[in-house]
């Protein structure tokens, strides 16, 4: 007797969350009548043009008092860079306090990775929802969904654009790694060095076609890498929100400041956003290019 | 009004949020008004970092261990954009595959034409 | 530090966590590990609210090793830690409720998504009821955005698409408009803490300087806003969004997605301009007449639909008019009915969409008035879920919408005469049509009708009662209906959590 | 020097303002598109004049980059669904031709 059936005996009707149910008829034509429509249907056959006219007068007078106000505002805002006093009192604990505190020579990664760090784990999250939205609506190898009825020439098997990706994308994928590698101590970080690395894949996956991307960055691959990268990010960060929060020492210590192993947690959590971004991108092509991975 | 001769990057900045905000009420074709949406974005973008911006001062990265504030502009808009671009663009990825969705089922990206779409394959069944 | 004050980021942390999980989990077990998250954020949530209203306290918790003006911080008192328990609640009731439908509804490989996006949905909402910084506000209003069109749009249904669209087109002007007032509030007052940037506002109202920019910002600010959660001239996409979703979702959506931006709403009212700001009443105001006209227009226009989800989803548009009138009011009494009735018809609106999809299942998978004759007889407990959660809205006594009511009244009192006779005309008026096109629909349901039962895709062949085929629609109507009790029953309860916790608010 | 750094930087904004009326104001989607990546390579080194470069280098690799082709395989795309014609007369398509 599992527990289950043990459950359903005392409450008296069987738990049954997995019974196989047949798939509903998607669309009822009911659902198709949006009734409101009814008069703007009668506007729409009635109007044509004038409801066009009506629309576009509305629009212009919407956008040229929208872009008054904001020009309004502009001209009552206070002058950057010359009357800024209010602003220094955050800005001077950043730059003076920030490569002590965090370790990071790159002030932006430092208050990106460590002082408002809950804002970019949300951030890397943004990007993690657009990728399942995007796989969600766009996924084309489900069991019954619509057959692929685009069949386009894959341009991947022109030899000039090969021989061109062969010389550049070493380039760029050097020049991604460094950025993303080197995010606290020079310009660059998670964001930069993972869109620059997305951008090359971008271009092998265009150049060498299905072949070479279907075997080396399948779908197994790019869910294991966001699941780990982001994982690791999620944990890592909460490790430290809670060190912080609760006043305890963390085992995370700074490092001298200008050495590639130096700022803590930033190197690696800017490795795990680089390939974060870096998936997400290659996925979203994929999905937008050809609906398969 | 010397003031918008002053602050002129805001003041551009916002004249984008205003062609974006234009191009996304008087385009029908849905990717016309995600490359508003996108100039939108960016003019607000613009608009924050120019916040930022200190004449004669240099990036926030610490040189040689200078750590006066006088050195650097303010590194916290920098930051808050960074977040901001990652955002638009996840955001066009999500559009534009609703926008491929709409099209493999209505053949055409007006709203209009779809909705008089929608009820007209209605009135066929 | 107690151990308890870290539960508001554990909130948050483990539904991120979860939703990195479940994308590669099957579905099954996606679907068990999301039900496991959410309950064990209700807990959270539960523990915060008796630590907070025991001791009559809130609290700050820095995120990281830094304190206020720099690093992000999130604050728990007892009105946040309320409408915290309130979203997992709803959102574990209508996960639970719908389950039967997201098998049916959703592609097999997808539905690990699904799950993903309930807990990103979840997150983003425990994050904005205790958030603390306006951009951090900002980054989880996006991901709230993202993950309700995701959960909208990953039934197999073509329309969908359509509804997703409109909807996203419309909530990512509300966002760029919120996005712009909070790059001007930092632009004015130099923080992004809620607190700071009121001490910047008080300091700005009375040296006066800066006068315009300030009412632009809180003008963008609420508008934004306002679009976003559907006020009434913007709240032409909700019968289309509800209209077509499975059930979870549209629960989900109207329930408690919505409440989120209001509630981020009245958090920068209260404790971002400051309750009594000359800018903020102006801009109440105009919320105000809006809420009016949306609680008139949305229940007249629920009154034409001649479809089930379409009705409900019109009254969801009058019954956000309801908060935005109760926030219009202003004071003590008027946040206190906003508040309530945010509470309220989260518990309410699911109910009513996951019982009137199994009405229309048991109908023949119609939503017309006509085919819903007598489907009460046939599907006994959605009928009675359904019963309860039309009389609630209605307003009959022992249920909450009669509470709301009743704290609607008492704040537009308070008022001078005009705005007192507009309030209660409205509610008079609302209540009417409520009455006329909730009873009508309860009434058609319990009729029996002549003809045989024709059977949707599964409703339940005679042999076994609807009982033991549906323990997801059980599990949810027993808990939404107690949640509706108890705010019928006993709303001093909750009010007097709300109206000390305002207190302790700003 | 610095003034000349202080001009370019005008000039470039105007530039940023030409073509985004630019991208607005094309007739057809695919110019539009092409506009629209040069307006955010523009706004990229707009960025490293205002002495941000992590913006720049974000901006460039996400903004001209990424977005660019994005935008560049959905119009594709829709140009292959409809035999080619994957232009703007799909938006003027009148309600009984198009393939319901």
């Amino acid at each position: 007797m599992s527990i289950r059936d043990k459950l359903s005996a005392l409450l008296g009707f069987d738990i049954d969350f997995d019974a196989p149910v047949p798939p509903r008829k998607t669309e009822t034509a009911a659902e198709q009548t949006p009734d409101e429509w009814r008069f703007s249907r009668r506007i729409m056959r009635a109007g044509g043009r004038r409801l066009g006219a009506i629309y576009k007068i509305l629009g212009v007078i919407c956008s040229v008092v929208l872009m008054s106000t904001l020009l309004l505002t502009v001209a009552g805002m206070p002058r950057y860079g010359v009357d800024q006093e209010y602003m220094d009192t955050v800005t001077y604990e950043y730059i003076s306090h920030g490569m002590e505190y965090t370790g990071a020579v790159n002030i932006v990664s430092g208050i990106i990775l460590e002082y408002r760090a809950f804002d970019t784990l949300g951030e890397s999250f943004v990007l993690f929802c657009a990728v399942s939205c995007v796989l969600a609506l766009l996924r084309a190898d489900g069991a019954d969904s619509e057959p692929e009825r685009v069949e386009y020439r894959d341009i991947s098997c022109d030899p000039i654009l090969r021989r061109t990706m062969r010389a550049v994308v070493p380039i760029v994928l050097l020049y991604g790694a460094y950025v993303l590698l080197f995010g606290h101590l020079s310009p660059g970080g998670g964001f930069s060095g993972g869109a620059v690395i997305g951008a090359a894949l971008i271009m092998i996956a265009s150049a060498y076609g299905e072949d070479v991307s279907g075997r080396i960055l399948t779908e197994r691959v790019f869910k294991t890498v966001t699941t780990c990268a982001l994982s690791f990010y999620c944990l890592g960060k909460s490790y430290t929100f809670y060190t912080g929060a609760n006043g305890l020492h963390s085992v995370i210590g700074n490092g001298t400041p200008g050495n590639i192993l130096s700022a803590g947690l930033i190197m690696p959590l800017n490795v795990a956003v680089g390939m974060v971004v870096a998936c997400t991108i290659y996925g979203m092509y994929r999905m937008i290019g050809q609906r398969r991975f | 009004m010397e003031n918008l001769f002053r602050n002129y990057e805001e003041a551009v900045a916002l004249i984008l949020f205003s062609i974006g905000f234009m191009t996304l009420l008087f385009h029908k074709n849905l990717l016309r008004k995600l490359i508003g949406m996108n100039i939108m974005d960016s003019g607000v973008y613009l608009f924050l970092a120019s916040m930022g911006y200190i004449y004669g001062r240099r990036a926030p990265i610490v040189e040689n261990g200078d750590l006066s504030a006088e050195r650097y502009i303010n590194p916290v808009p920098a930051s808050l954009v960074l977040t901001g671009i990652v955002v638009s663009v996840s955001v066009t990825a999500v559009m534009l595959s609703l926008s491929i969705r709409l099209y493999e089922r209505y053949h055409t990206l007006d709203l209009d034409v779809i909705y008089a779409a929608a009820r007209s394959r209605r009135e066929h069944r | 530090m107690e151990f308890i004050r870290n539960f508001p980021f554990f909130s948050v942390a483990v539904f991120l966590f979860s939703a990195v999980i479940c994308s590669v989990l099957k579905p099954r077990a996606a679907r068990i590990w999301t039900t496991a998250a959410e309950a064990v954020v209700l807990a959270f949530s539960l523990s915060v609210l008796i630590y907070t209203t025991s001791g009559d306290t809130f609290f700050r918790y820095n995120m990281g090793h830094f304190d206020a003006p720099w690093s992000n911080q999130l604050r728990a008192g007892p009105v946040e830690a309320l409408a915290a328990t309130s979203f997992s609640y709803v959102l574990l009731m209508s996960h639970i409720g719908g389950i039967r439908y997201a098998k049916a509804d959703i592609e097999p490989k997808k539905q690990s998504a699904y799950c993903t996006l309930l807990n990103l949905v979840g997150a983003a909402l425990m994050a904005l009821s205790y958030t603390n910084d306006l951009f951090t506000g900002y980054v989880f209003l996006e991901i709230l955005t993202l993950s309700s069109c995701g959960v909208l749009v990953i039934r197999r249904a073509g329309r969908t698409a359509l509804a997703a669209t409109r909807y996203m087109v419309i909530n990512l002007l509300g966002s760029g408009l919120f996005l712009l007032g909070t790059c001007l509030f930092y632009g004015i007052t130099g923080h992004l803490l809620m607190e700071y940037i009121r001490d910047g506002v008080a300091t700005l109202e009375v040296t006066g300087d800066y006068a315009v920019p300030l009412t632009v910002t809180i003008g963008l600010v609420c508008a934004g806003l306002a679009i976003k959660s559907g006020l009434f001239p913007f709240h032409t996409w909700m019968p289309d969004t509800y209209g077509t979703a499975t059930p979870t979702s549209s629960a989900v959506l109207s329930g408690i997605v919505s409440k989120g931006y209001i509630f981020l709403l009245i958090k920068i009212i209260y404790r971002v301009v400051g309750v009594d700001s000359a800018a903020m009443t102006s801009a109440r105001h105009i919320l105000y007449v809006f809420g009016i006209a949306g609680i008139i227009m949305g229940s007249i226009w629920a009154m034409q639909s001649a479809h089930l989800n379409r009705m409900i989803a019109y009254s969801s548009a009058a019954q956000i008019g309801y908060v935005f009138v109760g926030i219009g009011l202003g004071g003590q009494a008027g946040f206190t009915a906003a508040l309530f009735q945010i509470i309220a018809h989260g518990l309410c609106k699911p109910l009513l969409f996951l019982s009137g999809a199994r009405l229309s299942e048991a109908s023949g998978d119609s939503t017309e008035f006509a085919d819903l004759q007598g489907a009460a007889h046939r599907n006994k407990p959605a009928g009675l879920a359904f019963a309860v959660g039309a009389l609630s809205m209605v307003g009959i006594p022992t249920l909450a919408g009669f509470a709301v009511k009743l704290f609607f009244a008492a704040a537009a009192v308070e008022h001078g005469l005009l705005v007192d006779i507009a309030t209660l005309t409205a509610l008079a008026l609302s209540t009417l049509l409520n009455a006329l096109y909730f009873v009508r629909t309860v009434i058609r349901i319990y009729t029996p009708s002549g003809n045989a039962p024709t059977n949707g895709a599964f409703a339940p062949t005679d042999g076994e009662s609807a009982r033991t085929r549906d323990p997801g629609l059980i599990a949810a109507a027993v808990g939404l209906t107690a949640g509706i009790l108890l705010l019928g029953l006993m709303p001093g309860v909750v009010s007097g959590i709300i109206s000390r916790g305002l207190a302790l608010f700003a | 020097m610095a003034d000349f750094t202080e001009a370019i930087k005008a000039a470039l904004l105007v530039l940023l303002i030409i073509s985004a009326t630019a991208a607005a104001t094309a007739k057809k989607t695919l110019p539009a598109i092409i506009i629209f990546s040069s307006f955010s390579l523009i706004m990229a080194v707009v960025w490293a004049l205002l002495e941000s470069p992590d913006l720049a280098i974000t901006e460039a690799a996400v903004g001209a980059g990424v977005s660019g082709v994005l935008f560049f395989m959905a119009y594709r795309r829709m140009g292959m669904m409809s035999g080619g014609k994957g232009d703007d007369e799909n938006g003027k398509e009148d309600d009984d031709e198009h393939k319901g």
